[in-house]
């Protein structure tokens, strides 16, 4: 509706938006290469969070859980395994965080708002002490490395060759966003906000509400692990981290800076948020402060997100011109 | 149904992004790289070396290669290259935010403090340093990102780095790529260059790791206590509280065959309460209690073992003790037996004048910085910076000009480093500084208002460092004791 | 026996330090509903300021003070970051009371690092000069005895006010229905930062009291918020009983775990959770309320 | 007249207070059967039971002789009750349109699809349109339900009812909060798509002249007890029904 009359910039802004995305590598700097790759994986990993949190009403604060088994499965399979075919690690780490969520988001559907927040929370923060504790077998606090990964013959190493693995990156990232796309906008999606906006309602036209709310769980927990087993080839390295929920907070701020009722929200925040915090740290002396009062301010000024705002706005100037 | 055709098409793009995205992620991918190649060692001949090593830095396959070539080429070019004018900017990469800040910040204050004073007498060979300090709050993906922005964006031409051991694992790899020389201070996992980087080109690091640390001050412990059989330990429940007991415990074995660990506790890192743990190695009876522990959680645990009577019932160890019992102050129990990389008082200031300077300088700097004096980090980076000048300043010997990243690497294997903690040198094999270690008993001084270790002794390196690519676990393994 | 008791002491000492931190969290949880990840960050604050108070006063008797010192400044912030920032945003989807909190836990830990430096603060004093008793001949800290009994102590009056006074029966009021409140005339905001004001200075005494027998330093935050929650969870969210239940279960569950299996120390709290959460997914004390 | 919808003491404590007092009710097929009664009556107690909202203390119902009792409100509506609510109940993040086209593909079991687009969905569209025509809704079909007024929510929250073509419709209060001049108009409409499709009908409503206008039957309830059943003159001419509400009215 609002879209009506912003339709062709709607359009040119996208194909710009893949133009730069596909120019990065021109730059030639690695840096870039490595911190818009990132931004991507984050980018994925916030557009699944975003099927929890836009789409069903669901805030989970332990997202990393999903994150990091993906991101570990990949490092396990290749460093300590050595298994190293690209598409099955990477088809298996989305195997296993699609497993756990399972089973956590089985636990936690029943519940709502912040006993579900909570939930979540305990367990990924579960996950972070089981890497630590087990650390014969995951290397514990010190982490475990990532040695290069085999594409139908060609070495994938981020650190050998960002180019390569940026590109790889984006293709994942287009994947991820169009089916995340045709999933908001297809019945079963439409189902979800309708739990969000209403259970009551949901469930009298006759949608099985817990039963929804684990299905949008499971999706979001494979795309993070999606994210998570991109993130460990790129870093090189796993470490539990990943698990703390102080790394949950920053898909959620992502996904909020952006915007979580709107599609691209998250997708487009996630990459500004990658940048600025990564300009912010190298910067700032004190960077926490200052990604604290951001942090602050988006949730006290912008409840739309920077997308959502803009689509305020272009949705006021569409309405008033039909 | 306008919204819906804009789908359409969105869609549409996106697919054929796909495709695109398909195509060029192998091409630009996978043949660009060679592409770039070429293009640097056409321009090579023209521009200088440095310039050239520097765009090496950015190109990604292949780059190996050009390098070679461009050193080929100095050893052969005559005239040596004229020094820069503009300063050396040396990246530091550090953590000064979380509970590792405070390992971390007095090693900079120490870095910037020398710095100072080199820049004050004409920097190296006339070319100041500048520093650029970034804080990687021990997460290793900071880490990276801040290492890869020194390298690309802000052109760093050497990068010092004070971290995690994770943070360091993570980091080895990245700057072998890099061909940028890292000296790596802190960040002492065993496996760095056991496992991680077994060969590493730009890569040194000073501290002693802890494979070192643990073996060294096994040996002390069964100097002090000859007679010690039953051992406990309370360790930080993450690999290194474990891998520190292992490897002490493996040595004590070859020491005492019929040592026995009476007691195990686990309490998990930053914990505030020890109580439970004490009492249950109390309860096993042991000879000599290990606390695998450091910095506020070993002052902690010391402080509640002084209420559990720990103190009166058995002896005491503490692997990395040395500068944390400074925290207690007078309260600190003595007699402890404490080992440490670096110890203010050793080698004796009358005897060691870098030692004597450094500490005063320090003290005066920087009066309330950790017991107003410099820790073991504060020593490696005196090291870190000495070290660098040195090799810089040998290599310029040797080439009449300013060297290349290889020369200096070259000139800084088997380099013998004066440090305030004694002579250190690298060794050639794994890039890994070799120096005393200390151990000590702890002893209330008024003087100085804290405990200090006395009396002192020094474990020489041969002591405790595994030959060059030897495994820790053999080595011991292969000792002959009779 | 001697380690039979030491042990049951120690599962007291740690429940009781466990109480402090989870309750003022719970509290305000199930008066105001805001889950405040600001918390720990208060605790730690709380923490420091009293090292820092009792560093200064620690050769006169007045260094006592610092206790209640802590804890009113850290009430004190409590209301602030009420009045000022959580206020706005008790009608807004919780996501960003998470959000907003989260954010003032950084903030708040950073500011705590600028002003006292990442070195470490320690007491030892305090700790050593409350002196060591014998228990069945083996020496045993009093300062553990002290901490216990200011836990009972505030329990017992927390349990006072919430219970005995018109003040509790308001809160109590508002915890169970905020409209019907409001529309009897209770100015809920005026409860809301009372709340706000206990639970801080909840935060901020148990900080000031587990400084002297371990140390004000930079990361307790995380630690102590994560242990608050899982207390809390178990107890069942926003109950002070489940919370004084919660505790003691993990403090002695901990303390007789480190005695029998060292190694999962670190897991054994998650366990427990995990299996109360099979049991009772509402935790041991939680209330109902509709799933749909 | 089959019967559709059978209720034995169905019962309904809340604590110690009993909403529903074992209540027998029979609905036939093909009838709108209104229920009325006071505030605190029990009505909408008892439709929550049958729509499967709460579970009943005791009792049981049966639909279509199929015992329903405590079953899921999803699986109920499968069987073909639908409901609509007192206070407006509707997706407001949703257009009209989608409110409308979700019950629709919940109905026709359509919600697991993962990636077909509602939008190319054009059966479910001509649907979703059709009933939005009837229910007057269509020119708002692109407004975002928390845009709409009262009155068009109240029309949208039945028309997503009547979308799952239901057998028998319970609808609670259709015009409450409504202005006088719009209820006899929402009432009208529904009474008029109520008798095309020949469905039964459960009302609960307050005001009596819109009821006697519509009703095949009306029941009246009292403190959780039915006290009166019958044809709308008999209803009239009940003395005790009319001081019951005369009471409260």
């Amino acid at each position: 509706m609002w879209l009506r009359g912003n339709m062709l910039s709607y359009k040119t802004l996208l194909i710009i938006g893949l133009l730069i995305l596909f120019a990065i590598p021109l730059l030639g700097s690695s840096y870039l290469d490595f911190l818009f790759s990132m931004a991507l994986i984050y980018s994925i990993w916030a557009l699944g969070y975003n099927f929890l949190l836009g789409y069903t009403g669901l805030l989970s604060f332990g997202h990393g859980a999903y994150f990091g088994l993906g991101a570990y499965t990949v490092a396990m399979l290749v460093t300590k395994y050595s298994f190293r075919p690209f598409l099955p690690v990477l088809g298996i780490a989305v195997l296993v965080a699609t497993f756990f969520g399972a089973i956590i988001g089985f636990l936690c559907a029943r519940h709502v708002a912040k006993y579900f927040a909570l939930l979540t929370l305990a367990f990924s923060q579960l996950f972070y002490a089981l890497t630590f504790k087990l650390y014969h077998w995951t290397g514990g606090s010190d982490g475990i490395v990532v040695k290069s990964l085999d594409f139908f013959g060609v070495e994938v190493s981020a650190i050998k060759n960002p180019i390569g693995y940026y590109y790889l990156t984006l293709i994942f990232f287009l994947v991820s966003v169009c089916s995340g796309w045709r999933i908001v906008n297809s019945p079963f999606g439409k189902a979800l906000q309708a739990i969000r906006d209403n259970p009551l309602k949901a469930e009298a036209i006759g949608i099985p509400v817990k039963r929804y709310k684990w299905y949008a769980f499971i999706i979001s927990a494979a795309y993070s692990g999606l994210a998570g087993a991109l993130f460990a080839p790129l870093l090189g390295y796993a470490y539990p981290d990943l698990f703390h929920f102080s790394f949950s907070g920053e898909v959620l701020f992502a996904t909020l800076l952006g915007g979580h009722r709107v599609f691209f929200g998250p997708v487009i925040g996630a990459i500004i948020f990658t940048i600025a915090k990564s300009y912010i740290i190298a910067t700032v002396k004190y960077w926490p402060l200052v990604l604290g009062s951001m942090l602050v301010i988006t949730a006290l000024f912008f409840p739309h997100g920077i997308i959502g705002t803009i689509y305020v706005v272009l949705k006021r100037r569409g309405s008033k011109t039909p | 149904m306008g919204e819906r055709i804009s789908r359409r098409d969105f869609l549409k793009g996106l697919v054929g992004g796909l495709i695109v995205g398909g195509v060029i992620g192998v091409a630009g991918g996978y043949v660009a790289a060679p592409g770039k190649e070429k293009t640097i060692t056409a321009t090579k001949t023209v521009t200088s070396e440095k310039t050239v090593t520097k765009t090496v830095t950015a190109a990604t396959s292949g780059a190996k290669t050009v390098t070679e070539t461009t050193t080929t080429t100095v050893t052969a070019k005559p005239k040596p290259r004229e020094i820069p004018s503009k300063p050396i900017k040396l990246g530091v990469i550090t953590i000064l935010t979380g509970p590792g800040a405070m390992l971390f910040d007095p090693g900079l204050k120490a870095l910037q403090m020398e710095v100072e004073k080199i820049n004050a007498q004409g920097g190296i060979l006339g070319r100041k340093i500048e520093l650029v300090v970034k804080d990687s709050g021990g997460k290793p993906d900071k880490c990276i990102e801040h290492y890869k922005r020194l390298v690309t964006e802000e052109q760093a031409d050497f990068i010092t780095v004070g971290a995690t051991s994770a943070e360091a694992c993570a980091l080895a790899p990245i700057a072998e790529e890099s061909k940028v020389l890292t000296i790596i201070q802190e960040g002492t996992a065993t496996k760095l260059f056991e496992e991680v980087d077994p060969h590493p080109k730009y890569v040194f690091r000073i501290n002693n790791y802890d494979a070192l640390d643990a073996i060294s001050h096994a040996i002390a412990i069964h100097k002090a206590w000859p007679k010690a059989k039953k051992f406990a330990v309370i360790g930080a429940d993450y690999v290194w509280g474990h891998d520190e007991w292992n490897i002490i415990t493996t040595v004590l074995k070859k020491l005492v065959p019929d040592m026995e660990i009476v007691a195990e506790a686990w309490p998990p890192l930053f914990a505030k309460d020890y109580s439970a743990h004490i009492s249950k190695v109390l309860a096993a009876k042991p000879d000599v209690v290990e606390l695998c522990l450091w910095g506020g959680d070993l002052v902690t645990c010391i402080k509640q073992g002084i209420g559990y009577g720990l103190f009166k019932q058995c002896k005491v160890a503490s692997v990395t003790g040395g500068e944390y019992v400074w925290g207690l102050g007078t309260e600190c129990p003595e007699g402890i037996l404490c080992s440490t990389r670096y110890y203010f008082l050793y080698p004796p200031w009358d005897r060691w004048h870098i030692n004597k300077e450094f500490n005063e300088e320090f003290h005066k700097r920087y009066p309330d910085s950790h017991g107003g004096y410099p820790g073991f980090n504060c020593n490696s980076a005196y090291t870190a910076i000495h070290a660098l000048k040195l090799a810089i300043e040998k290599a310029y010997a040797i080439t009449g000009g300013w060297p290349t990243t290889e020369e200096i690497i070259a000139a800084m294997e088997n380099l013998m480093v004066p440090t305030p903690g004694g002579y250190r040198y690298f060794r050639k094999e794994d890039h890994q500084m070799l120096g005393y270690a200390v151990s000590g008993f702890t002893k209330v001084s008024k003087e100085f208002g804290f405990a200090i270790l006395d009396p002192v002794w020094a474990v020489p390196p041969e002591e405790m460092a595994p030959p060059p690519g030897k495994k820790w676990k053999e080595w011991v393994e292969s000792w002959k004791i009779e | 026996m001697i380690e039979m008791t030491r042990f049951i002491l120690d599962g007291f000492f740690y429940a009781s330090i466990l109480f402090l931190i989870s309750s003022g969290l719970t509290l305000i949880f199930s008066v105001a509903g805001i889950i405040n990840l600001a918390h720990g960050a208060l605790y730690m604050l709380g923490a420091y300021i009293a090292a820092v108070l009792i560093k200064s006063l620690i050769n006169t008797p007045y260094a006592i003070l610092a206790f209640p010192i802590a804890a009113l400044i850290i009430g004190l912030i409590g209301i602030i970051i009420e009045r000022g920032f959580i206020k706005w945003i008790y009608e807004r989807e919780f996501v960003y009371q998470l959000l907003l909190t989260f954010g003032l836990a950084l903030v708040l830990s950073d500011i705590t690092r600028i002003t006292f430096g990442t070195e470490p603060i320690y007491v030892t004093k305090l700790y050593i000069h409350a002196g060591i008793i014998d228990i069945l001949g083996s020496p045993y800290p009093v300062y553990n005895f002290i901490v216990m009994a200011v836990t009972f102590l505030i329990g017992g009056l927390m349990w006072f006010i919430m219970y005995k006074t018109r003040a509790g029966k308001i809160i109590r009021a508002c915890a169970l229905d905020r409209e019907m409140s409001e529309a009897i005339g209770i100015n809920t905001s005026r409860v809301f930062t009372l709340t706000f004001f206990m639970g801080s200075a909840l935060a901020g005494i148990s900080g000031a009291l587990v400084v002297p027998q371990s140390a004000a330093m930079l990361g307790i935050d995380a630690d102590a918020l994560i242990e608050s929650f899982i207390v809390i969870v178990i107890g069942g969210v926003g109950s002070i009983k489940g919370a004084f239940i919660g505790s003691l279960l993990i403090g002695l569950i901990r303390a007789f775990g480190i005695a029998l299996f060292p190694e999962i120390e670190l897991a054994i709290v998650y366990l427990v959770m995990a299996a109360v959460l099979l049991i009772r997914p509402r935790g041991l004390f939680g209330k109902e309320y509709r799933v749909a | 007249m089959r019967e559709i919808l059978v209720t034995k003491g169905l019962t309904k404590f809340f604590g110690d207070f009993k909403a529903v007092d074992s209540v027998d009710l029979t609905l036939y097929e093909g009838t709108i059967t209104s229920l009325v009664g006071p505030n605190g009556a029990g009505k909408t107690t008892l439709l929550n039971m049958i729509s499967g909202v709460i579970k009943p203390t005791r009792g049981k119902i049966y639909f279509m002789n199929k015992d329903i009792t405590g079953l899921p409100p999803y699986k109920i509506v499968k069987m073909g009750i639908a409901r609509g609510f007192q206070l407006p109940c509707v997706c407001n993040d949703l257009t009209t349109l989608d409110n409308v086209r979700i019950a629709i593909l919940s109905h026709m079991g359509k919600v697991r699809r993962l990636f077909s687009l509602v939008d190319k969905d054009k059966e479910v569209y001509e649907r979703a349109i059709k009933i939005l025509k009837t229910f007057g809704l269509y020119e708002k079909k692109d407004l975002l339900a928390q845009d709409l007024s009262h009155g068009d929510r109240k029309l949208l929250d039945v028309a997503m009812a009547f979308a799952l073509e239901p057998k028998l419709i319970l609808l609670d209060e259709p015009t409450s909060g409504v202005s006088t001049s719009e209820k006899s108009k929402i009432m009208r409409t529904i009474e008029k798509v109520i008798r095309e499709i020949g469905i039964t009908a459960l009302i609960v409503e307050h005001d009596m002249d819109i009821v006697f206008s519509y009703s095949d039957r009306i029941i009246v309830m009292h403190e959780g007890k039915i006290i009166a059943d019958g044809k709308p003159d008999e209803i009239k001419s009940n003395k005790r029904v009319e001081s019951i509400l005369l009471g409260v009215e």
